[in-house]
């Protein structure tokens, strides 16, 4: 295992720690929890969004808690949920009287966790809403049981920058559900991560093989296979993505390039350059272009395309809205 | 007298505890065979807290609000699925006894109707889905017919019927195919052994057993 | 060599296509050269800076093409220079009267290619000036034969802040150079990254193993051995940066702890962490921390330490000066 | 006439193309030992290009000014560290040739010190410091030194010289320590073996020496 690291032990708290020196001036924790992440300075009155998951993805999720975007986050173990506690201090500390929207990825534990924490919640009269992440395609046929991939990106902008507009508790969640409606994800992995306290991977593929559809724990996908060209994967992935949810020529779309973790920039860009190009051929109009690590999963290598129907101007609005964290900050 | 108090409820868990150390290997290996393999750690990370918790948070002699109390506090120490469902079950559980200062056989079938019952809230999961559900659900019904025969069973009797119930239960998920979780994508792998969260629901029940037998044969 | 490519001999083009595509309002390209990478929107009066330098250290060196920091890039191959001609192209593009900085890595043929540009301006009465990153401790004890890596960023930092409030191009100049002489950086790898066209890695590290000091191009370290903790790896890059640029109990410095491509950004935190411990018992001020990836080696492993003293306020303000490119933003 | 004319620039350079075409692998593969092993590929297609660059950018029948043009553009195609060298090194020598319409030996001559000029400018280095400069340093002096003793020397007299003076530089770089580039870094590999940039410079005047033999034996 090629990790820099201290005890396997501590790697999630290690990794607070160091993110909390490096940016105490914008996060800090509660109720002496380093597992408990808030913004430090939060808009006061506006409804408060909290998200959680698993340590293992970042800048996911803890990296998009910051101005305009999110403001509280659940950090749990490596790929393990936080506590319903956890989420409920968190609320508590970030909630400013107009509500909170949880907005995480579908996955069972999460939801447990986050259901328990509303129902903690109910008990102080805080009101909540929940909603879930589900855009990757190729893990279910059924859209509600698909899993949360990068495309919760596009949940966070729209839900953060209603709610920075001070929307209401129900009008942010709107907002969120219109990003969720018109997003999907297709992912593939080269090679596969380790999980610190196991010290081993927990798949394997040939030194000339790639997964189509895994997911970022390793979760099979739905071809193993010799690893194609990035113009060959973006045509695939393109035809999965518009077979799922067709886009007109003439309507815009929003992508997002995501690297896994150890997919270089370069590699990004070329397949952004593959699927530009076959959006163009198609007359799908780009609106705007993400190219980075969105959602990974540690030192896998691989990327994930999103896609983001650009619904109405109001959308638009949000997608182009500033946002600044310690970790990602839009212009 | 037959009944428990909350002064034996870190007691009764510490047995349940007792034996999920016992089951600790069995149970990851159950679980790496068609999931992330951390089971046999949780249940018994979960239930080796869960004495002291009741201990610490017993909330004056209220049975149910100190079982409700203490597995919220649980639930933080393992927040994986069956750590959360466990908890939510102990909870619910709990709620049904809220006010009592003790549990007996009528108590005991309502708790476990109502651990259940926190499981497939929590779960939203339904009996069929191979889950631990299917276990803790068929000892529930078990334990509740038993009493409705036999108004006057006692402690013993409810658990013992429960632990039959599990049995059954879990002989039946071995041909159910997982819907949920992890190892809903290794759903061919599953059939024909049993649900490795049903086999714990039942090592609970047995450890509860082991207890009440003793203290109350 | 598992990469997401097309062609390997496309590799530079393909990248480009894709940020032109992505990032058609902020970036463009000159004389019908993709290489010859320029800024949009030049402020028009400033002095320019431009920079260059081989393909595969994303976001080095044109992601740092943008507001408030630098004009344009000259984009070699992989690992290689580009022309004097292209140099002199993008200098004719964005240079607007008060003169051109020349602000790249030190590398024979990068200065080899600039140098011929700043005689091909000479003869157009453009003002020149160039300035070298030289900043990676472990690669020569001559501070002048020092290879120039991560570090370089708090030289366009400074430069671009400089620049961007009209100062004349000697100013700029001075801001590049106090960075210069105030920035230590020290690196490792844990894995060799492979080039396109060669299909390879050039060197090989045994599965425990890391090479401390190593080049970002795979140049032989001071020493390979077995992987360190975070800890120790912090313990030993600091004493070696300190000792090389000491620094008082008191003093303020910035941190970047830079990922070379592969490493996780939760492993950097850790890292970024364990540096901030040992800064803190020696009383040495951390004036802000940067923590991601700004000069990569592709896919390779490891990380470096950057450390630039702050001289004084001007250096602070340009530090915190807020900047916007297609691949970087600081508010 | 025994001259070269702008006419024959494209055909001279052929001739060196020709010669790093055959040399390939061998340059290749003795700077892979030492650096990353591009040399014979960048040399190859620099020489390769050049040719029809002296065409195209032929300035009316200046030699000096044909040289230097289509020298500018070889670097843009190769600009690798000996691509950016050699260009710099026929921008230089063409310099010395500024305003001529031919090259006599005294222009070969002068053009040979203007390469080692241009050489040694853009790679600010000195003698002995193992590089391509103590093959075409050695060169141009040992051609410098036939002009001075016999002033009625031919082309053919001073590429002669030229190649003798590279051949004693090539030679003398064997016990040299690298000091620039990669090579650098591998110092101690060097020892014992040649400069490999020097021994480009020495083909590079064998595939001048080629032609002028030929066509002005
Ligand atoms: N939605 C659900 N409702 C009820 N039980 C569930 C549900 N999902 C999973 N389970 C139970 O949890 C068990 C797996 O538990 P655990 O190993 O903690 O989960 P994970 O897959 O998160 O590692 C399954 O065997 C099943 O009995
Ligand atoms: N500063 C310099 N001045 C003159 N010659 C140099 C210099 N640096 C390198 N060389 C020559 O260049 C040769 C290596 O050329 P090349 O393979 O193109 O360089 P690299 O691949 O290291 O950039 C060396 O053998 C040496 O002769
Ligand atoms: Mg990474
Ligand atoms: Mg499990
Ligand atoms: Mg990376
Ligand atoms: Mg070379």
């Amino acid at each position: 295992m090629k990790k820099v690291i201290n005890n396997p032990q501590d790697y999630t708290d290690d990794m607070l720690r160091g993110i909390y020196a490096a940016h105490a001036n914008q996060v800090k924790y509660v109720e002496s929890d380093l597992r408990c992440y808030c913004v430090a300075n939060k808009k006061p009155g506006k409804v408060a969004i909290v998200t959680g998951g698993g340590t293992g993805h970042l800048p996911l999720f803890l990296g998009y808690v910051g101005e305009n975007m999110l403001d509280g986050c659940g950090v749990g173990g490596v790929f393990q949920s936080p506590s319903a506690e956890q989420i409920y201090n968190i609320s508590k500390e970030v909630e400013d009287g107009s509500g909170v929207l949880y907005l995480y990825g579908n996955y069972t534990g999460d939801i447990m966790n986050f259901d328990m924490a509303v129902e903690m919640c109910e008990m102080d009269d805080i009101q909540t809403r929940s909603i879930v992440g589900a855009d990757d395609v190729n893990s279910h046929h059924d859209l509600k049981l698909r899993r949360g991939v990068a495309g919760i990106y596009f949940m966070y902008k729209c839900a953060g920058a209603k709610a920075a507009q001070n929307g209401t508790l129900d009008e942010v969640l709107t907002s969120a559900q219109k990003a969720k409606d018109n997003t999907r994800t297709v992912g593939f992995a080269l090679t596969p991560c380790i999980i610190p306290e196991i010290g081993h991977s927990n798949f394997t593929l040939a030194d000339d093989e790639m997964a189509m559809g895994m997911g970022i724990h390793g979760e099979p996908g739905i071809w193993n296979g010799p690893i194609k060209t990035a113009d060959k994967i973006a045509e695939e992935s393109l035809k999965t993505l518009l077979d799922d949810m067709p886009v007109a020529s003439g309507e815009e779309v929003c992508i997002l390039i995501n690297g896994l973790g150890a997919t270089s920039l370069e590699e990004l860009y070329i397949l952004s350059g593959s699927v530009s190009k076959i959006l163009e051929i198609k007359g799908i109009k780009i609106y705007r272009t993400f190219v980075g690590e969105y959602a990974t999963s540690m030192e896998m290598a691989g990327a994930s395309i999103s896609i983001c129907k650009m619904a109405d101007d109001e959308m638009k609005q949000q997608i182009d809205m500033p946002v600044c964290t310690p970790f990602y900050c839009q212009k | 007298m037959n009944t428990i108090t909350c002064t034996q409820l870190p007691a009764l868990f510490q047995a349940v505890s007792l034996i999920f150390n016992e089951k600790k290997i069995e149970l990851c290996d159950m679980d790496a065979k068609v999931g992330d393999g951390d089971l046999g750690l949780t249940m018994s990370k979960g239930f080796s807290a869960l004495p002291a918790l009741l201990q610490a948070n017993r909330q004056d002699d209220d049975v149910g609000k100190t079982l409700m109390k203490a597995a919220l506090k649980m639930s933080s120490v393992v927040p994986s699925t069956m750590g959360t469902l466990m908890s939510s079950g102990i909870m619910e559980g709990g709620k049904t006894l809220k006010g009592a200062k003790e549990i007996d056989a009528t108590g005991l079938s309502a708790y476990l109707t109502g651990f259940a019952v926190g499981i497939r809230n929590r779960g939203k999961c339904e009996r069929g889905n191979r889950t631990i559900l299917d276990a803790v659900g068929a000892a529930a019904d078990k334990a509740a017919e038993l009493l409705a025969n036999n108004p006057a069973a006692n402690l013993t009797d409810i658990i013992n019927a429960a632990v039959l119930g599990a049995d059954e239960g879990v002989e039946a998920t071995k041909n159910m195919t997982p819907v949920f979780g992890k190892s809903a994508v290794f759903a061919a792998k599953a059939i024909g052994t049993p649900d490795q969260g049903a086999v714990a629901g039942r090592y609970m029940l047995i450890g509860m057993q082991n207890y009440i037998c003793r203290y109350f044969p």
